[in-house]
Order: structure tokens, then C-alpha cells, then sequence
């Protein structure tokens, strides 16, 4: 298979989904002229002209205008620069968007998609490396994505496009660049459904995003110490997929679970608190979850870097599971 | 005289629309003191003139976006009678299923997008329209009708920048009613006039009397051709007061009856139009009656059907989430 | 003890702190003229004039401008109308408030309250009947706090005032109406620290805020079967009592959460979580968390009552873990 | 001659607020390309007579919230040198423990309420500090300084507006320096004039050349003086450009290196404040000399004092949290 990064995989998503629906726009700040601060909008304006949209610096109305848009027929596609803005626009997300099909008894659909850079950069500081997404678990309404790789990322951006659901799509800045296989020709990763991303017997690995890194890492270290582990790729957080999740905890029997977001409140509480309702009967060892600790993210490269998840520091800890 | 250019259906029009609005609302109001309709409501009485006038020359492919007191703006636009008043009883048949009621009244079906619980969250989904609008080279035009209060929200700004910066094709229409809930606009508000705003976003403005339902009409439709022209979008501001309180059940401790009564008894939008058309002669006693009449009807037959309408079953909380 | 509402708690506590401190002033919609759309402000404007303070509909101007307050010597309360309203100044609370302190090395503090107002009402539907506590779990720099009764309301308040970081204050709007005993004379609940509400031996069922009227609804439902019910008022859910729920639950082997706000990411899961992670060798029993379920909240009365959370369905639940 | 009544004083104030910032931005520059500051940079270069035209009328008891071109704010106020530039470096000793870095950098000691990775995070902090300094009756003031892309943020809007309402002390500072990133303002900015949106909120506005210290120093006196009598809020424009790349690496694709040069030649607030001095003979070149040979030991000092400083011990990551 070609190897092409993350970035370009969701440039030949846009692309393709683009070229097939004309309702397609996509607006956001800074992505005309520079193609996007990350490089993922290169191209795009020269092949749709003024369906690529730079704004002012107005995140609510970013949000807002592409709820509206949708309302009236078109798919928007908001680029939101950094997750870290999604709080400006954070009521246009949670009251309007996520809400108004359900408020307005189903007479409408909102297809929209919201992409959100997020994680932790080169000393990007307190207010550009957060993950957020843990708050969007609880707000219904929402589908919430978060891909790993490039493969992944074009599949799922193309079903995020195509889904008349309003989609937030976390895109973690330092996974641009990565390069990884990716197949030929039209194909989808359906929302909603985990990937068991490499199969094992003795512990369940929950992750997604940039943290798959740290469990494919965790799980060489573990093997060393003959500990076989299954990774699961959560792929889609909102809904999350209840059933693979379970059924690799019952042959594993250990589970954990690797965000880079803050642990407390993160998306690993809700995967814990779901095995220890259905099949805490199954578990041989405590239920563990590894993520950032409770503090602003620090500038500082040895702050930055003491608040990095910790493949060594995960693994020993996985080790006296057993 | 100004009014010789309306004809006898414009006319019609513009005195049904006024009526339906001000009967339901009063119609609603009784039943809510009655303890028969939940939630919340806010009543759209003596504010008629402002809905019916802008509506009057919107079709069904034009959009608003409205706001918490929005009843008004979904009749005018020509929403189901029947399936608005079953929605604020909460109602299966409603035109939300009784999952929205009276804040979150909507019909897509004739280009309502929604009251919104939100004060401010109407600006930039009229925005949003409006450029769907300009995408699809449609003629159409977008419609946000907004209050006083709601100008002080972050949205107005960020939503009327963008519509000028993109020369979006939507009215910005502002119902100046004087109060904010139980705040007088002007202590929390720097600018009489809140449509001189527009001058920071290059946008053309007017005022007109709210009260005044040919004011209102003339006002938009000189709005209305210079959005259509593909000018951009433009801001009218309506000057009007509201009689009710902020909310059916409002002790309003922060005005005098005295106050209220004044305006209802002298700047009532439709007593003024009856007065007016009459004396003109216009309209007769028994033209206005008919319609009256009509309305009358109609009125009954909503709430009927409201009445007669079955509650949504518990297990419904589950539709309508996802597509 | 005397009987007052919750409602008169919280103003006995803004008259008895704003009397000893010139610095704390109070900021929000619509609290001057009427004293609060819920009465919660009643005769501060008399007592304290110009210290309250009517706004404009500006949330962001109220949180932000409330944080510069802070930073220049004053001790704001701002009062948020409702709870739903938070998204709107979530950039406020979550990159400005919350993190000041942290990412400016401790130069400064931001004593400043939130009181946010939420909950189910009667039928106020799906943007006026939001408990989005949990989203403020996974953001470091905040306290927050969730009174379920008067004199905790008065206690909690007074603490949330005189402490010098940020705290969210989430008063449910069903409660304020609510009469229960408060002691005379100064008092202050700790923040952070939770209470057992009622010691019992077989299940350990934690909550908070009003869902504290189910705990104890289903506390007497289990008592029936005889099945003695330990109940945990957490108070405080960031920073949370963790010692406090893990000594209950090494006693009695048993855990359940409850509250309103919605179940799939809430409070709850992070509690489930960390029992499972702490003391899961503890457990006879599945963890069970009781919520909302993942739909906004809908307006008709049947629809929101399906929607409430119901004491027998839950102490059905529970009574299949013995 | 405008210039007579500017003391010597004021006169190398001036220059040496400038050249501080001048050379402290080419220096971090450097560093920053060198690989020895991490993070994100933006350069005030270009920019440096209107944070020293403000600052010099401010004392430590005024307030001003900054944007993430913070360095020359940050100097301007009468930071501690060595602090800042090792906060850049991301060293223990900086203002913020290393936390912060460029884009955080603040100095609560002189009224700095910090640099803010918001954009648009300032306006309402000025505003609730000049809230504080109302309330405690206190004479001094509060200072926003923003952006033209700023300006469409939703708080520019509400914090302008609450200044107003309530008469306020501050003072907000439009460095209208052309682009927003990679986006001439104009294309998303509805007006030309920033300040003309005074005017939405009933308050004075003045446009200077920010490029011309003496303009923004007198246009600021101004401000300073309506803001003190009580009289509210005042908006400062101050018309420039930002001569360096967004950030430091900025590749830079949507303008020519032509269209910057001749600026930076033409329109150097620096270079302009020499030609000016000299050829009205307020100082001489000798003087000039002195503030620079001044301003390069205090850069040497602060770059060795950052280089010499140590990074933060990873276990400080949890000091400075919650008090
Ligand atoms: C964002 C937000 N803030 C506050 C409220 C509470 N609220 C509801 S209506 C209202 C007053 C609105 O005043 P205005 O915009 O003038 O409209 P009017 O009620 O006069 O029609 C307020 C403060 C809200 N619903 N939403
Ligand atoms: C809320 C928010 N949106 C977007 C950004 C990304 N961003 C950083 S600086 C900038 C441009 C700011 O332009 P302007 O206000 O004119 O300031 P300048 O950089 O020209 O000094 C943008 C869009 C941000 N940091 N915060
Ligand atoms: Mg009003
Ligand atoms: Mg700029």
C-alpha cells in the first residue's frame, strides 16, 4: 500500500468528498492563503475556489454560520485552528448544534463536521495542546472521532463528511507528519466501530489518537516480559463501541486505558466505569488509566516533557497487574 | 395619504396576521395561568406590527431564525397553527413532537429555523443561511430577528461582521422593546439606538416605527432590495415596548402598571391599524370584523386540536437524536 | 436548628461575607431589579448597592471581566442566570480562569465564585435543564462545588468565597425552594471534603446536589429488603474526597453513583473509575451509576419525566447486586 | 516645531523603550531559529512606538492585559529583563517559572496581566481590572491592547460595550498592524477603521499614526485624560504594520518580502524617531548612541542571565496549580 501522512490523507478525503458534492464548503481561519496552519488545506482552494472560506476571527460565528449553512442545505466543514477555541465556540456546539435536531423533534438533520487540531506540541503552552474531548462524552447529540493514523484519518473524515449527523473530528497536531499506509480507492471507516489494532490475550489496551503510539510501545515492552496485549482503537469516542470493548476484556481479563488527555474526567473514566458495570465478574486486576496529570499543560521542554504519557512508566505499572 | 398604494389583500393580510399573533398569545397566556402549558413562555404582545410586517413579504424558501419570544415570528411566517399551539401544550402532534415547546417553537417547513432558549444564538444561524443562500446562487434572503438585550451577546458582533465582510443576504432585525427581562435596555446598553452599531460593520441601517405596521413593512422592503441587489446584509431597528411581562408569571416588580398601560392604551399596534384604516377608509368595521372572525376560528381550532392532541409516549424520549 | 431555604442559605452567606470583605462584589443578569429569577440575590441590593451589579447579556464580559476583577485586588461572585449558560464564556472559565495562576508560575490568584444555577425544572427543556458538572472534572485549575441542602448551600458558599482559587458553585434550581436545618452563627463546610450523609454496611451509594433526595428515596426503598445503604453527599466534586469513598466501599463492597446530569461521561464515570482502579479487589458487585440518559433534555412533561432519574427503577437495580 | 515640548527625558524614554523591545524581538528571534526557545514566537518588531508610546504614561499601579505579541508590551511597562527573556527560554528563573513562555509572559509586579494564546482573551480582563480600580475608587487605569483581527472576537464586543455602560476606566488599543496571520484584515474585517466601532458603544475614538511615537504618545495623553475625569472608556487606534512573519518561521506565502521592505525602510518607527530628533536637533547622535550601547548591555545581560538560568525541575510541574 502507498505511504502518504495523516495530513494528505485528510486533504484526499476533503478532496474526494469535495469533488462529489457540490453543498461541500469549508470554512475556518487562515486556510485560504497558507493552506491551514498545519498544512492539512493545501491545494483545496486552488481546486474549489470559493467554497474554501477564510474567516474573521469570530469562532462562535465559525460554528454558528455552519449550523445555519447546514440548516439551509449545505455541509459544512468548520476548521476550528485549535481545539483549544472550541470554548469560544463552545455554546454554539453544545445548545445549538448538538441540540437542534432533537429540540426540534427530528423536522431537521445538521450535517455538519467540525475538525479540531488538539494534543500536545512542541511547547505550544497552557492554551494551545489541550484534548478535550472527554467533554463532548457527555453531551448527546454529537459523534466524536479521533483517529490514529492515516488510514484511519481519511476514513473517517469521509464518513464524518458524509454523515448527516454533526461530527467533531479531533486531528492531533503532532500526527500530521506521520506517514502510514493507505489503501487505493474509495473506502470508508464506518463511525461508531473500535478496531482491535493488534490482537493479545493477557490485557486490554484502550486508546485512541496520538496515544496508539504509547500503546503500541506498551505493548512491545509488555511482550518482552512474555505479557501479550490487545490494543483496541477506539477510533470513534461518541458512541464509543461498547461491544468490542467488552468482548476483548473477557478473554483478556486486565483492561487500561491510554489518553494523552487529563486522566481525571478523561475519556478512560467512562471506558472504566463501563467494564466495572458490565463485566467487573471478568476482571482479574484492577481496572488502570493512564493519561495527563491534573494541571494546565506546562511550556517549559522538561515541564512538557514530565507531563507526556510515559511508555516505561505505563508498562511497569501494567507489570504488577500481574 | 401613505396607505393608498396597499391594496385590499395586503391589507388583509397584514390586520390577520397582527390579530392570529395577538389572540394566540392571549389565548396561550390564559391556559398557561391556567397550569396547562409547561415550561416557560414569553409573549409577543404589542410587538405584532414588527413580525407580521417583515413576514408579509418573505416566502416559504426565505429564512428566519428567531428567538425565546418567538411565537410571533412562527405565525407571521406561516407556520401550522394547529401544530404550533399543540407544541407549547407539549403535545405529540406539535410541530416538535412536544420536545421543544414554547422556546424552542420551530417549522422547517416553511423556513422557520427556530426560536432559540439562547438569547443571541439566532445571529449567526441567520448568517449561516444567508450564506447558504449565496452558495447556492438562490434569491433568497435570511432573517434574524433579535431584541434590545440580545445586541450585547458576542454573537451579534461576530454574526453581522461576517455577513458584511461576506455580503451575506440577511436582515438583521432588531425588536428594541425597551427591557431585557427586568433590566431597562439603556442601563446596561451604551447606545440609544441599537442600530447604530451597524456603522461598525459597513452596514446600511434604518429605524422605523415598530409599532407601526406600515412602517415596518416599508422599512424592510427598502432592506429587502438592497439585500437582494447583492449589497450585503442590512440592519432595520424596530422601536417598540413590551406589554407583558418578560415572562407569563413575571411579578414585574421593576415597572408600573401605569407605565404599560400607557402604551397599550395609545401605541397598540393593531388599535393603531384599525384606527387608521378606518379612518383613511381603507378598510370597514365589517372587513375587520370578517377577518376577526376568521381568526377567531382559527384560534379555536388550534387549540382544540391542541387540547384533543394525545401526549408523546415516554419511550419517544429516544427518537430524533440521531439521523 | 432553624428551617430556612436553600435559597435564604446562600443569601445569608453572600450578606454575611460581602458585610466582612468591601472587595467581593456580585455581578450577573437581571439580579438587582428582581433579586434573581430565582430570588437567590433578594435584598443584597438594598444592603449593598453598588457592589451588585446588573450586566448586559454578555457572558464572556461577566467571567472575563469577573477574572480581571480578581487579578486587580476584588473577590468577584458572578452569577451565570443558568448553568446552560456557561458554554457561552466556556474560553473564560476554562483558558482564562482556570489556568491563570498555573500558566504565570503562581504569580497571582483568582479568587473569584461562579454560581451557575442547573438542573432539571419544570419542563424549561433542552437548553434550560443542563448539569454539565463533569466537563469541569478534566479541567485543572477549578474547584468545584455541588451543595444538596441548605445549610451545606450556606456552608460551601461561604468557603467558595473566601477561598483564593476559582470555584464553580452549582446550585440546583429545584433546591432552592427546599427548607432543611442550618446552624446559627459562623460556619464554613470544608471544600473537598464529603460527608456521609447516612452510615450503613451494604452498599456504598454516592452523590450529590439534588440527586442526594434519590439517594435517600432509594436508601429507604433498600431498607425494605433489608439492605442497609451507606450514602456519600460527595459536596465537592473537584477537587473530590477520595479517601472518603474508598474507606466506604472497602466497608461495605458495593458501589453506586447518582446523579441528574447525564450518565455516559459524568461525574459518575470518574468515580466508577477510580474505585475500579483503587479498590476493585474491594468488590462484590458491579459498580452502578445512575443518570440521565444520552439525549438532551426534552420538553414535554411525560418526555421529562422518562427523562428524571426514578427511585425504584434504581433501587430495583441495585437490589439485583445482592 | 512639535517636538519642543518633549524633555530630554521623555525624549530617551522613548528611544529606549523602543530599541529595548527592537532588540530584544532580534534577539529572541535568533535564539528562537537557533533552536534554543521553544514553543511559539511572535515579533512586535515594526510595532514598538505604540507599547512605548502607551507605557510611558502608565505607572505599576495601571493595568494592561496584553495579546500573544506580548514582548513589547511586556518591556514597555517596565518588566525585569532577565525574567522575561528567561521565561522565553522556558527557564526556572523567567516571570512565570518557565509555565508560560512567550506567549504567556506577564508581570504582575508592573500591572502586566499577562500575554494571552487567546486571541481576543484581553478585553474583558482590562475591562474587570478597570472594574476593580472603579470600585476602589483608585485614579488609575486599564489598558487592552488588540489586534485588528481581534476585533471580530464576540468579547471585543461585550467588553466594550459593559466599559461603556458602566464608565469604566480603560482604555483599549487597536494595533491595527494590517494582518490577522496569513489575512489582510480587510478581507474578513468589515470596516477599515477599527475605531469606527467606537461608536456602537458611545465612546471618543482617535486614530494615530502608530508609527510615530509622538502621534500615539499625544493620542494616548488624550485618552488618558478623558478616561481620568470619569468621563468611561476611550478607543485608540493606532495604524501600523507587522513587519515580521506571523510567528518566527512563518514562511510568509501571502505577502512579497517587496511589500514588507519597503515599510521597514520607509516606515521604521525606529528609524523615523532618528531622522526626526536629529534633524530638529532635540538630540544629538551621541545621545543616541548612549541609549543604544545602554539597551545592548541590558539584552547581553538578560541573554546570559536566561542562558545561565536552569530549566524547571519536572517535579515543579505541579507547584503553582491551586493556592
Ligand atoms: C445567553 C443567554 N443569557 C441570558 C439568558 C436569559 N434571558 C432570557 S431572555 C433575556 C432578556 C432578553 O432581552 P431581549 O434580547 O431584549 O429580548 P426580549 O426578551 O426583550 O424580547 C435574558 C437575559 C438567556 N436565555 N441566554
Ligand atoms: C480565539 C483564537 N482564535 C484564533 C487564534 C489563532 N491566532 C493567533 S494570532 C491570530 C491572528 C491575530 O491577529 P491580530 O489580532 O490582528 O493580531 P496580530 O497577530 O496582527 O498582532 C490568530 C488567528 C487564537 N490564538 N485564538
Ligand atoms: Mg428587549
Ligand atoms: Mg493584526
Amino acid at each position: 500500500m502507498r505511504e502518504i501522512t495523516f495530513s494528505q490523507a485528510t486533504l484526499e478525503a476533503m478532496a474526494e468528498e469535495m469533488r462529489l458534492d457540490e453543498d461541500i464548503i469549508v470554512m475556518g481561519e487562515d486556510i485560504v492563503r497558507q493552506g491551514g496552519i498545519f498544512g492539512q488545506f493545501k491545494g483545496l482552494p486552488a481546486e474549489f475556489g470559493e467554497r474554501i472560506m477564510d474567516t474573521p476571527i469570530s469562532e462562535t460565528a465559525i460554528i454558528g454560520a455552519s449550523v445555519g449553512a447546514a440548516l439551509a442545505g449545505l455541509r459544512p466543514v468548520a476548521d476550528m485552528h485549535y481545539a483549544d477555541f472550541l470554548g469560544v465556540a463552545m455554546d454554539e456546539v453544545f445548545n445549538q448544534m448538538a441540540k437542534i435536531r432533537y429540540m426540534f423533534g427530528g423536522q431537521t438533520t445538521v450535517p455538519m463536521v467540525i475538525r479540531a487540531p488538539d494534543g500536545l506540541s512542541l511547547s505550544a503552552a497552557a492554551q494551545h495542546s489541550q484534548s478535550i474531548e472527554a467533554w463532548f462524552m457527555n453531551i448527546p447529540g454529537l459523534m466524536v472521532v479521533t483517529p490514529s493514523n492515516p488510514a484511519d484519518a481519511k476514513g473517517l473524515l469521509k464518513s464524518a463528511i458524509r454523515d448527516n449527523n454533526p461530527v467533531i473530528y479531533f486531528e492531533n497536531k503532532i500526527l500530521y507528519k506521520e506517514k502510514g499506509p493507505v489503501p487505493d480507492g474509495e473506502y470508508f471507516v464506518p463511525i461508531g466501530k473500535a478496531k482491535v489494532a493488534k490482537e493479545g490475550s493477557d490485557i486490554t489496551i484502550v486508546s485512541y489518537s496520538i496515544a496508539m503510539k504509547k500503546a503500541y510501545e506498551v505493548a512491545d515492552l509488555l511482550a518482552k516480559d512474555g505479557i501479550n496485549a490487545e490494543i483496541i482503537d477506539l477510533r470513534t469516542i461518541v458512541p464509543y463501541d461498547k461491544e468490542t470493548i467488552l468482548e476483548s476484556v473477557k478473554k483478556t481479563h486486565r483492561l487500561a486505558i491510554i489518553h494523552e488527555a487529563v486522566k481525571q474526567g478523561g475519556v478512560g473514566s467512562e471506558i472504566a466505569a463501563y467494564v466495572a458495570e458490565e463485566a467487573v465478574e471478568y476482571l482479574d486486576a484492577p481496572i488502570k488509566r493512564f493519561g495527563a496529570p491534573f494541571t494546565p499543560v506546562p511550556f517549559s521542554p522538561p515541564l512538557e516533557n514530565a507531563y507526556r504519557l510515559n511508555s516505561e512508566k505505563i508498562a511497569k505499572g501494567l507489570k504488577d497487574l500481574f | 395619504m401613505r396607505m393608498v398604494k396597499y391594496n385590499k389583500e395586503l391589507l388583509e393580510t397584514f390586520y390577520y396576521k397582527m390579530m392570529k399573533i395577538r389572540r394566540f398569545e392571549e389565548t396561550v397566556e390564559r391556559y398557561f395561568l391556567d397550569g396547562e402549558i409547561p415550561g416557560f413562555v414569553h409573549l409577543y404582545i404589542g410587538e405584532e406590527a414588527i413580525a407580521s410586517g417583515v413576514c408579509t413579504s418573505l416566502t416559504d424558501e426565505d429564512y428566519i431564525a428567531s428567538t425565546h419570544r418567538g411565537h410571533g415570528h412562527t405565525i407571521a411566517k406561516g407556520a401550522d397553527l394547529n401544530q404550533v399551539m399543540a407544541e407549547i401544550f407539549g403535545k405529540k402532534t406539535g410541530s416538535c413532537k412536544g420536545k421543544g415547546g414554547s422556546m424552542h417553537i420551530a417549522d422547517f417547513s416553511v423556513g422557520m429555523l427556530g426560536a432559540n432558549g439562547v438569547v443571541g444564538g439566532g445571529f449567526n444561524l441567520a448568517t449561516g443561511a444567508a450564506l447558504a443562500i449565496k452558495v447556492k446562487k438562490r434569491t433568497n434572503v435570511s432573517v434574524a430577528f433579535f431584541g434590545d438585550g440580545s445586541s450585547n451577546r458576542g454573537t451579534f458582533h461576530e454574526a453581522l461582521n461576517m455577513a458584511s465582510a461576506w455580503k451575506l443576504p440577511v436582515i438583521f432585525v432588531c425588536e428594541n422593546n425597551q427591557w431585557a427581562s427586568t433590566t431597562p435596555y439603556r442601563t446596561t446598553t451604551a447606545v440609544e439606538d441599537i442600530s447604530i452599531r451597524a456603522q461598525g460593520y459597513n452596514m446600511p441601517s434604518k429605524i422605523v416605527d415598530g409599532n407601526d405596521i406600515f412602517a415596518v413593512y416599508e422599512g424592510f422592503k427598502e432592506a429587502l432590495e438592497y439585500v437582494k441587489a447583492g449589497n450585503g446584509p442590512f440592519f432595520l431597528e424596530a422601536k417598540t415596548y413590551r406589554i407583558k411581562g418578560h415572562f407569563v408569571g413575571d411579578p414585574e416588580m421593576y415597572r408600573t402598571k401605569e407605565e404599560v398601560n400607557e402604551i397599550y392604551v395609545n401605541n397598540n399596534p393593531i388599535t393603531r391599524f384599525e384606527e387608521e384604516v378606518l379612518s383613511e377608509k381603507l378598510m370597514t368595521e365589517e372587513q375587520l370584523k370578517k377577518i376577526r372572525e376568521k381568526v377567531e376560528i382559527e384560534i379555536k381550532e388550534a387549540l382544540n386540536f391542541a387540547l384533543n392532541s394525545e401526549y408523546p409516549d415516554p419511550s419517544e424520549i429516544f427518537d430524533d437524536l440521531y439521523v
